[in-house]
Formats: C-alpha cells, structure tokens, sequence
C-alpha cells in the first residue's frame, strides 16, 4: 500500500504520535496462538442444543404441528413453538421506529419462505436434536409462492407478508423512497441522448468463518448471559427484551470478539430464541447455525432490480438521471426498508446532475429474508452506476475516465437530495488512477480539484 | 441414540455387518460419510471400517497396478510408480482432504465430486469386491442400485503407455475447485494416428461416464486439430450434465467439446 | 481459442455511518492507579480491528502510547450503548465518543499534574511517552504514573472522561427526497485488467488499481488490510458470489464452501492500493469508514474491463462464465447494446 | 451412548479421554479436551478451520473420528508456541498482519506448517496449494500467503 501524502495535504496535520502508525495490533497475538476466545469457545456441563426445524415449501399455511413423536424422543428435554414466543410477530427495527411488526419468531399458521423456522429442539446432545427434528409432523397446505420482483408487483401476485397488505414495503412517501431534484423530463427532452438499460443481481452470502450463533447460560442471579457474535450488543439486547417481554436488566449480552461479520450478524436470529430455551429449561443452551444455514437461512444481501435512465449531452454532461431501484427484501423486512431508504439517498452517485428521479422500492417475495451486506443499499446500485457510465461514454464517444471528470461532483455542488457537497475526492482519485495505471487523461482534467471548479 | 464405531479386522467381516444393519454406513476416508453424520444424516447410527492391509497397499508389478480402496489421495500423488495419476488425486480437495479422501470412496463420490473415479473409468479399471472382479463402468452403472453396498478392496489397471494418459478438470476456483467438467484419456497413437482412445467424463451425467462416440470417432484419425474434428462433433453424445451451483447443464455441454479438445491436443 | 485482454475503470464514493444518522455510540475512558487508560465500550470487532484502533485513538487523545491504553468491549454489564458494528461506522462514531472521553479524562490528568507541578493546567502538555510537562519547559515534569497515583491516593480525583457521539437523525422529506444521508463520504477509483477466454467465457483478473481517500489511515496497516480484503471481496462479488445461482430460482443454492463460489488462493489478481486522505470535518483524527466502500468499485470496473476485452455486456450479477459465453454466442446481443433514442 | 477411551499425545502431551463412540476429533479436542484453538467453520470439510496435524499429515478434525486417532501424535496451533516464544509462522502471521478476525487463523496456520515441515522452502505456488483447502473471507489471501513465505525465509536464516 502507498500513502500518497501530496494531495489535500493543506488538509491536514501529519504530526499525530499514534495514530498514523502502523501499530501491531492487539488481538492478533491471540489470533495466532488460537487463544482469542470466540462465543463458541466455551464447555458448560448440561448444555442443550438447539436445532430448528424448517419449512421445505416456499409459501403453505400450517394445518397442524405433531410435536408428540418427537416430544418423547430420548435425549429431548422441550420443544419451543410460537405458543411459548410471549412477543412472537416482531420487527426488527421497531426500536428505530421503521414498522410494522411483520416476522414471526416461530412460525404460527403459515410459513412465507423455504427455510422459515417453525419449532425449535432441545436435546441433549445434537445427535438427539437431529433426530427428534426428523420426528416433528407438520401438516402443510402449499400455497401459490412469489419469487421475483416481477411477480410480487405483478397485478393479482398472491400477497407474501399479510402484515403489509401488499408486496412492498410504504414508506410515508408511498410504495417507494422518492428523490426529486429538477425536472428530470425537461432533462430527457434537452439531452442529446438518452439511454435506459436494467441491471440485475442474485443475492450474495456473507459466509464469515464462523457461523451466526450464541450460547446461553441461566446464572442463578436470575439473568442470563448470552455469548453472542452479533454485530450490535445493544440492538441484540433491546430486541431480545421486546420479543420475550423480559425486562432488559435480566440480559446479560457478551461478545464483541467475531469471526466474521460483513452485515450478517445484525438480525436479531439466534439470541431470543436461546435464551427462551434457557429461561424453559434453566440449562445452558446452544443455538450455532450450521454452514448450510449460513449459507441459505441466514439473510442474503438482496436481489436487486435497477432501471437507469440517463439524458446525456454530446459533450458528456449527463442532465437528466432517472433510477427505479427495487430490493429483494424476501418474505420479511429485517433491514430491507432501511436498505431501500439508502439506495435512493445515493443516486445519483458521485455525479453533479441537475435533474435526478429516484423511486426505490422494498419489496416482499417469498424467498430467505435479505438484510444487510457490506456496502447495504450501495454495492449493487454503484455496480448498475458504474456500467452505465462507461456505456454512457462509449455512446457520447467519449474515454469512460475523462466522462467521469466531466460529471464528478466537487464542494458546493448540491446533491440530489438537498445536501450540499463537502470533503469530495473523487476527482482526485480518478487523477491518481489515470497516474497509476497509465490511463491517458487530458491535461485540463488532471488539473481539476475537488474543492474548487475552474474560472 | 447415537453414533458408533465397528472396526472389523476384514473386509469381509465388515461386510457382514454392513449386511445384517440397514442404518450401517462403511466409513473410509470419512469426507463423505462423517460430513453426512455432522450435517444431520440420522438414516445411520453406525460407522463400520475394516482395518485389512490389503486396503491400504500399492502394489506395481508386470506392467499392471492395484491400489487398495482404503489408499489416500496424497498417498498416490507421493507413489513414483503412479506419478501419471498424481495430478488426477491432486485435483481432489486441498491438502488435508487428501490426506483423508481415499480412493475408494471417490468411487462413490455424487456429482460434482469423484474426479479419481473418472481416471479409472479412462483406465478400464477392474475393481474387486468380495474377491471378484468388476469392471469400473458395470460399478459405476450400479453404483446406486445393484452395487450401492458393495465393499471395494481394490482397483487394478493396467499401466498406460507412458504419454498416452490425459486428465483435465475444469473448475471454477483454483487451485481447490470442484469440477465443472472432468475428462481422463487414454490415447494410444500408432505411426502418426491414434490406434485406440478411451475416453470419460466426469460431472457431464450423474457419475462419470465413458464416451465411445468420440472414442470410436479418434481411432484412426491423426491427433490434430484437423483430425479430432469429428470426435469433438459428437462429444456431448450420451451426455446427461446436471445442473448444480457450479455450473448448468447447458454450461457443462458448451464446454466439454472445448476442454476436450484443449486436452486431446496437449503435449 | 482465444484470450482476450480489457480493461476498465469505476469510481464510487460510499457514506459513513448508519444512513439518515440518528446512532449514537458512547464511550467511557478511566485511569488504573498507575496510568493506564481503560476504554469502556459496547462496540464489536468483526475481525477489522476495533479495538486496536480505539486504543490508538484514546491514547492520541490523552497523550500515552498506545500499549497503555486497554479496551474493554462488548459486555452490556460494563459498556455504555453503542448502535453497532455496520454501515461503516465502527470507527467514525465510536472513535468520536473515544476522543470525546478521552478529552475528559485527559483535561483531569492536566488538572492533578498542575497541582503537582504547581501550574496552571492549560500551560502543560503530554509527551506521548508517558511524561506531562510544562509547554516550553520539558524539565518540569510528571510522569503519568505518578500524576495517576497522586489522582487516585492523593487528591481524590477520578481521571475519567465520558464520551457521546451522536449524529441527529434525518428525516427525509416525502414529496422532495430532501434529506441528511450522512456527513462525509470515502471515494474510490478502480481500474481492472481482466483475461477473458471466449471460447469457455472463464475471466481472469490479472490487475486491479485500487485508489481510496479515505480520510486519515489511523493505522495504515489495519488500513491495507481492510482494502486488500474488501478488493479480494469486489471481485468475488464481480465474478462468483451467489447464494441462488438460477435466480428468482430457487433450485442449487451453496450450501458450503466448495459450491458457494469465491475466488481461491490462485485466483488472486495483482492488486495495489493507494490510499489519499482528505480528512473529514467530524471524522476522528479526519477518518471515514473505508470498510465497506473498499469492495465496490471493482465490480464494475470488471465488468467494464469484459465489455472491453470481449465486446459483451452482462449488467446481472455476478458475471459468471455462463453468462458471458451465452452473450458470445448470441454474438454480442445479449443485455446489450446501447439503446440510444 | 456408548463412550470409548482414546489416548493420543496432543503437542507432545499425553492426553487420555473417554469420548463418544463416533464422536469427531474435533468434539474431542474441543469439548473434551478444552483446545479451542481448533475452530468449526462447517463440519463438512469445506474450510480447514479445524485442520491439525495427524501423525505428521494434516487432516480436518471434523471429518476424522477420535477414536481412530488412538496412538497418534496431534499438533494443533493451540501448542505451536513455547512459553512466550513464538514458532516462526506465528511471528510471521502476527507482524505480517496476516490475520483479521482470526477465525481461520489456526486452521491456516497448521497447513502452513503441514507444508513447511515436508517443504521447508516452497514456492509461492506450493503455499497457494497448501493452503487451497482453507477459507478466509476477510484477507484476501495475499497477506496469508507473504506470511508463510515470510516465515519459510526466516527458518532458513535460522538454520543457517
């Protein structure tokens, strides 16, 4: 790696004792000698572990569930179903005020997606659990199933979520987060050209390492000590205390050593969940998600659709953007809204362009929830940004690189949101790139400056 | 009711209890059947193994190699007398799967995996179970029906003339990837024209399979692009690829005749 | 058969922190008896290095080397309420209310020094190595250990600071979109050199030049580690990753790490990274969150860099060689084109 | 369930344990014996978290049933280090910045080793291979690799 020091560096003290140095760091001695402890690294006499049992059908409504065979199995000491979930149709991001409740902790009369948990073994040893899952009789009525954006918003679509009503997700501003900035039509009708293409992706795994899960130790205080690998204690304590209606002082959350987060770890999943099966029993529970859970139970990053419509000018402004953004959220909204909310204030991307449309949409599928992943709400619409500008270029005549000089934002631009540009660099990245990679840029454009426009 | 583990002194013996127990599973290498037991399989309770040293020897002699079922990948990358089939056990798994993996159980490995079970298609393999011969193909054809049982002890095969083995695998990661489509030849040539070609298939049906219209299409024909046209022409003959997270079955088809053909004309 | 060369660029800028705000981290910092520094907080390291980087930014903070400083996290018993380890805003919020405690503390450690050493605190300053001295006098001086001992034995004081960051929530207007998404942004430029063979429509990717501004390096290894990572990370999304390879299918996801596909050790392009610091008005020390911003531009850049070498555009992720050998074969057609009107 | 003893010597200690019949060495070391340096990344044999050394082979703990190990001689990274001092693939990983959240790190670091103890000067190639059956999501792989190379060159000069 190289620190290029030169640019900005008006900018900046570089006479900092500590920071700015390339310090060991702390937790790698434990890393090495593998004595870094992670949740898991734990032996407690009487542990229980949990294995959930889960629906094979993409959409069915739950006729009965046959929990006797499986009830008296030997090595099982109780099986959770919604009945013992005191808070059981939740959100997670009710504590941010982001409604309705929408999921069920453990499914009641109906599952929305292949994989939805529905009750919950507690065995003495994995083994039992497995085989105590195999006993577990569900009577299913399959129902008509939804799994692509097109179908969820195609007229008549079965509804996925009946907690929404509808296959997406209403913001205060409709079926969509909306950006409007200029007249994007008057753009269009100026432009020179205009070019509309659809961009796509399948969702992506974060597959940490070690996969999502916790272990629960009743203390005989009355709390319970939960050894997690969330990403956020409190979120994961505060969500726990709503879905169990347990007052927040009895939990006790201990983490903040993971193996592997990228997004993955901020559903509250594993914890209320475990710490029921505690509470129920008053032993010490284990809820790990096998690597095939991780895989295709816990939440994706989100499909996404993208449609970019752009007004060019020959000289390569780019005057009008149009973006509808629909995210995947599957059958539940997790942090799917949230996603959707940051998708749209991103648009138009890094570009100053004066007239901006934006319209994102959440919406519900019966498919694995999505949730966060590294770049939530960005990755793919920069991906779709991106392309479209080196296909803008190349319909302009134009090199991809000196195109994106002409458009970049710099300070004082007014972004489409309604925010005024501060601390921009993206000219001077594009400036150091053209330099590292011998990219032919012209003179006028390695001269531009993030902090000022020209003349 | 738990897992356990029967270790029997024979083969036979092992076989015994593999035939009086319905929920007995032969464990070898265990990279297939303890990854079953880990992930949940409770068909089985029963882990049973055969400590017999014929499972476990390599034995090279007047012109033809037997290898016991119980033998390791990395044992037959580290075996100079094998040194052709080094890079066929070297693309099953990274080092410690080899260090497991045996070659017994690769002849029971589901697509996309069972790479080494390609070579000894290509090698005309005989295996012996229960002290009879069973050519590789008949194995394989039953693999999940007359044989789904069957104790291999081991494979035996005649050497090929130095040169005329060929493997390619075709993976999506490197150097640890499971196969998108696995080829192993044996081609023979004769003053300038190929005299006789064996030729399988790995991951382009549900087991790996031979490919007697490309082999019938070679015979004859110089080793040239010119020449081994027409075999490339039918090489997706017979096949029934699968579709899985490594590739489509229309994938697998588009490309088998271009790795084909990229192997027939390698040195 | 033949291997064909491209190569293309991609510039992105990325937010820091949780988008419209409204996620508060505090921090708690104390002195032990004999000077060293306990950071308190509920923040969680997902393998980037938190702890690492607070105990480097308290100890700025209260002029100490940083193997003084201790960091406790994670517990809710022990730590005050941090949002959480996402969105790029580990290092931004929480190493905010880590100064901000810090200060505190620091203004404390002052004030017991200055009794000692008979001054007014604001003339003394810290050495960094563990000395308080007066400013333009450094032969009057008093180790921290001892200004710590004095504080806890002598005169009653507790060197402690209490540190909140919080960035009020915005909330976004429903006609207009007008909102606060966030107040600094990292940027990047990546250009990749890819290999495409077309007759299979396998890619290499033979480099990538990465260029990140990313406020202040706080630890530029830590720095290059996170970018080199996130690199490896924008590729895989480029080219592999998926948990549905048939999407809206929902036939033949990965269940593990042999079918979830990522690029393997000799799958690795070149890759460099040059970091640019343009430091952030309320960033701590000026940093931004470079985690998650590091990974994207990549992706197009690849997909630029096929369109070059190839002539096909696949606009669906991730390009696999599927993809873009059915785009060969449609000669070029499929997603394509520049549908100008 | 029927329990088995097993004796094994783990990092030159005798270790002597009544495990589950079945049972993997993976459960064994973990939960019987307490060396938690050995991680379960998936239990399918698909990470090399869990990767020790066998009898001088690197082998994945998940996959190898503990009562088939009796006799053997078991490394795991737990006991890689003497006292404070680190072996050369340690001080390499650590002052290589080699590891993120280091949940691979000791599977990684045994088949470095693996490789090291048969190959003492590989190739940037023969490390690429060796370490092919291990998953890391959060390096990239490039510092893994430097490090391992980093630590062949410094038991060279060691032994010379």
């Amino acid at each position: 790696m190289e620190l290029r020091k030169e640019y900005f560096a008006d900018e900046r003290k570089d006479d900092l004792k500590e920071i700015g140095q390339p310090r060991l760091r702390s937790d790698a001695l434990g890393h090495v000698t593998g004595t870094t402890t992670f949740f898991a690294d734990r032996n407690l006499p009487g542990l229980l572990h949990l294995k959930m049992v889960r629906s094979p059908h993409h959409h069915a409504r739950i006729r009965a569930i046959d929990l006797s065979e499986a009830g008296r199995h030997p090595g099982v000491v109780r099986i959770l179903t919604a009945d013992d979930v005191p808070h059981n149709v939740y959100t997670i991001l009710t504590l941010i005020q982001v409604g309705p409740e929408d999921e069920t902790v453990l499914a009641t009369d109906k599952v929305r997606w292949k994989g939805e948990a529905i009750v919950a073994i507690l065995a003495d040893s994995e083994r039992a659990a497995h085989e105590a899952a195999e006993r577990v009789k569900v009577d299913y009525e399959v129902l008509p199933a939804v799994l692509s954006i097109d179908e969820a918003l195609a007229p008549g679509a079965p509804i996925v979520n009946e907690y929404h009503g509808q296959n997406y997700y209403r913001y205060d501003s409709g079926e969509s987060r909306k950006v409007r900035f200029g007249d994007v039509e008057a753009g269009f009708a100026g432009a020179d050209h205009i070019l509309e293409q659809t961009y796509g992706s399948g969702p992506i795994e974060h597959a940490p390492t070690e996969t999502t899960g916790c272990i629960v130790v009743p203390e005989g205080s009355g709390r319970y000590t939960c050894y997690t690998n969330t990403q956020a204690m409190f979120f994961t304590l505060d969500n726990t205390s709503i879905i169990l209606q347990m007052d927040g002082a009895k939990l006790h959350m201990v983490g903040g050593t993971v193996g592997g987060g990228f997004g993955g770890k901020v559903d509250v999943i594993v914890e209320p969940i475990a710490i029921l099966g505690a509470k129920l029993t008053g032993r010490p529970v284990s809820f790990i998600y096998s690597r095939e859970e991780e895989m295709q139970i816990s939440s994706p990053r989100a499909a996404e659709k993208l449609v970019i419509k752009d007004g060019v000018m020959r000289d390569g402004r780019i005057v009008a953007r149009y973006v509808k953004a629909y995210i995947d959220a599957g059958a539940y909204s997790r942090h799917s809204p949230y996603g959707a909310q940051k998708s749209a204030a991103h648009f138009p991307g890094p570009y100053t362009v004066p007239n901006v449309w934006v319209d994102s949409h959440c919406v519900y599928t019966n498919r694995t929830p999505s949730s966060a992943m590294r770049g939530f709400g960005v990755t793919i619409g920069d991906f779709a940004l991106e392309v479209q500008m080196d296909k803008l270029a190349r319909l302009v005549g134009m090199d991809p690189l000196e195109f994106r000089f002409v458009n970049a934002y710099r300070d004082g631009d007014m972004k489409a949101h309604r925010q005024p540009t501060e601390g921009a660099a993206l000219i001077e990245c594009m400036q150091e790139a053209a330099r590292a990679s011998n990219w032919p840029v012209s003179e006028k454009y390695l001269q531009m400056s993030s902090a000022r426009r020209e003349g | 009711m738990g897992l356990g583990l029967k270790t029997f002194p024979t083969l036979a013996a092992a076989g015994e209890a593999l035939a009086a127990s319905a929920t007995a599973r032969y464990l070898g290498g265990g990279t297939l059947v303890v990854r079953s037991a880990n992930e949940g399989d409770v068909r089985f309770d029963t882990y049973v193994t055969a400590s017999e040293q014929a499972l476990t020897d390599i034995t090279v002699a007047d012109g033809r190699a037997t290898i016991g079922a119980g033998v390791t990948m990395a044992r037959i990358v580290r075996e100079p007398a094998l040194g052709f089939l080094a890079p066929v056990a070297k693309a099953v798994g990274g080092a410690a799967i080899r260090n497991m993996a045996t070659v017994g159980g690769n002849l029971f490995a589901p697509v996309p995996y069972g790479d080494f079970a390609v070579a000894l298609l290509a090698l005309d393999a005989n295996l012996d179970i229960d002290g009879q011969p069973v050519a590789a193909s008949t194995f394989l054809a039953g693999r999940d029906t007359t044989h789904a049982r069957a104790l291999v002890r081991s494979v035996s095969f005649a050497l090929p003339v130095d040169g005329t083995f060929k493997f390619a695998k075709a993976s999506r990661i490197r150097p640890k990837g499971v196969s998108v489509v696995t080829i192993a030849a044996v081609v023979e040539e004769r003053a300038g024209t190929i005299s006789s070609a064996r030729i399988a298939y790995g991951c382009m049906a549900d087991r790996p399979i031979r490919a007697p219209a490309v082999e019938m299409a070679l015979v004859g024909k110089a080793r040239t692009a010119e020449g081994i046209a027409a075999a490339l022409a039918v090489a997706t003959e017979g096949t029934t690829p699968p579709t899985d997270a490594i590739a489509s079955a229309w994938y697998r088809s588009e490309v088998l005749p271009v790795h084909l053909k990229r192997l027939l004309l390698s040195a | 058969m033949a291997m064909r060369q491209g190569r293309g660029v991609a510039a992105v800028n990325y937010p820091t922190g949780m988008n419209l705000g409204g996620d508060p981290t505090q921090a708690l910092v104390h002195s032990t008896p004999t000077g060293n520094f306990m950071v308190s907080l509920s923040s969680v390291d997902l393998g980037q290095g938190m702890k690492q980087i607070m105990a480097q930014i308290c100890a700025e903070t209260i002029g100490v080397p940083t193997d003084r400083v201790i960091v406790d996290t994670a517990d809710t018993d022990t730590g005050p309420h941090c949002m959480g380890t996402f969105a790029s805003r580990g290092t931004h919020r929480a190493g905010n209310a880590v100064i901000a405690a810090a200060r505190e503390a620091r203004q404390v450690m002052l004030e017991v020094a200055a009794e000692e050493l008979e001054v007014n605190a604001s003339d003394l300053d810290t050495d960094g190595a563990g000395n308080i001295h007066v400013r333009g006098a450094p032969q009057r001086s008093i180790s921290i250990f001892d200004t710590a001992l004095s504080a806890h034995f002598k005169r009653g004081r507790s060197i402690s600071g209490r540190g909140m960051f919080l960035i009020p929530r915005s909330y976004p207007d429903a006609e207009t979109g007008a909102m606060k998404p966030s107040t600094c942004y990292a940027h990047a430029c990546t250009v990749a050199e890819v290999e495409v063979d077309d007759e299979t429509g396998e890619v290499n990717v033979l480099t990538v030049k990465n260029i990140f501004e990313i406020g202040r390096a706080l630890n530029p290894k830590m720095v290059e580690q996170q970018l080199v990572g996130g690199s490896w990370m924008g590729i895989s999304h480029a080219l592999y990753e998926t948990t549905e390879p048939y999407y809206p299918s929902r036939e033949h996801g990965g269940r593990d790490f042999n079918e979830y596909l990522m690029p393997g050790p000799g799958d690795l392009a070149q890759t460099e990274v040059i970091v640019l610091e343009r430091p952030a008005a309320d960033g701590p020390y000026g940093a931004k969150g470079p985690g998650e911003m590091c990974a994207n531009p990549q992706i197009p850049a690849i997909a630029n860099a096929i369109f070059d070498a190839v002539g096909v555009r696949i606009d669906t992720l991730p390009i696999t060689p599927e993809r873009i050998l059915r785009a060969l074969k449609a000669n070029g057609t499929e997603n394509a084109g520049l549908v100008a009107h | 369930m029927k329990k088995v003893p097993v004796q094994f010597t783990l990092n030159g200690e005798d270790k002597a344990e009544f495990v589950e019949s079945g049972a993997t060495l993976l459960k064994a070391l973990r939960e019987k014996i307490g060396d938690t340096s050995v991680k379960a990344g998936c239990q399918q044999g698909t990470c090399g978290s869990c990767a020790v050394i066998v009898d001088g082979e690197l082998r994945l703990s998940c996959l190898t049933l503990a009562e088939r190990c009796d006799g053997a001689a078991i490394e795991t990274t737990g006991g890689l280090a003497h006292g404070e001092v680190l072996h050369p693939l340690q001080r390499a990983f650590n002052e290589g910045f080699a590891t993120q959240c280091g949940f691979c790190t000791p599977g990684m670091i045994m088949a470095a080793k693996a490789l090291l103890d048969g190959n003492p000067q590989p190739s940037r190639e023969d490390v690429v291979e060796a370490i092919s059956g291990n998953i890391c999501r959060c390096t990239g792989y490039e510092p893994i690799i430097q490090a391992i190379l980093a630590a062949a060159r410094a038991n060279s000069l060691s032994a010379a």
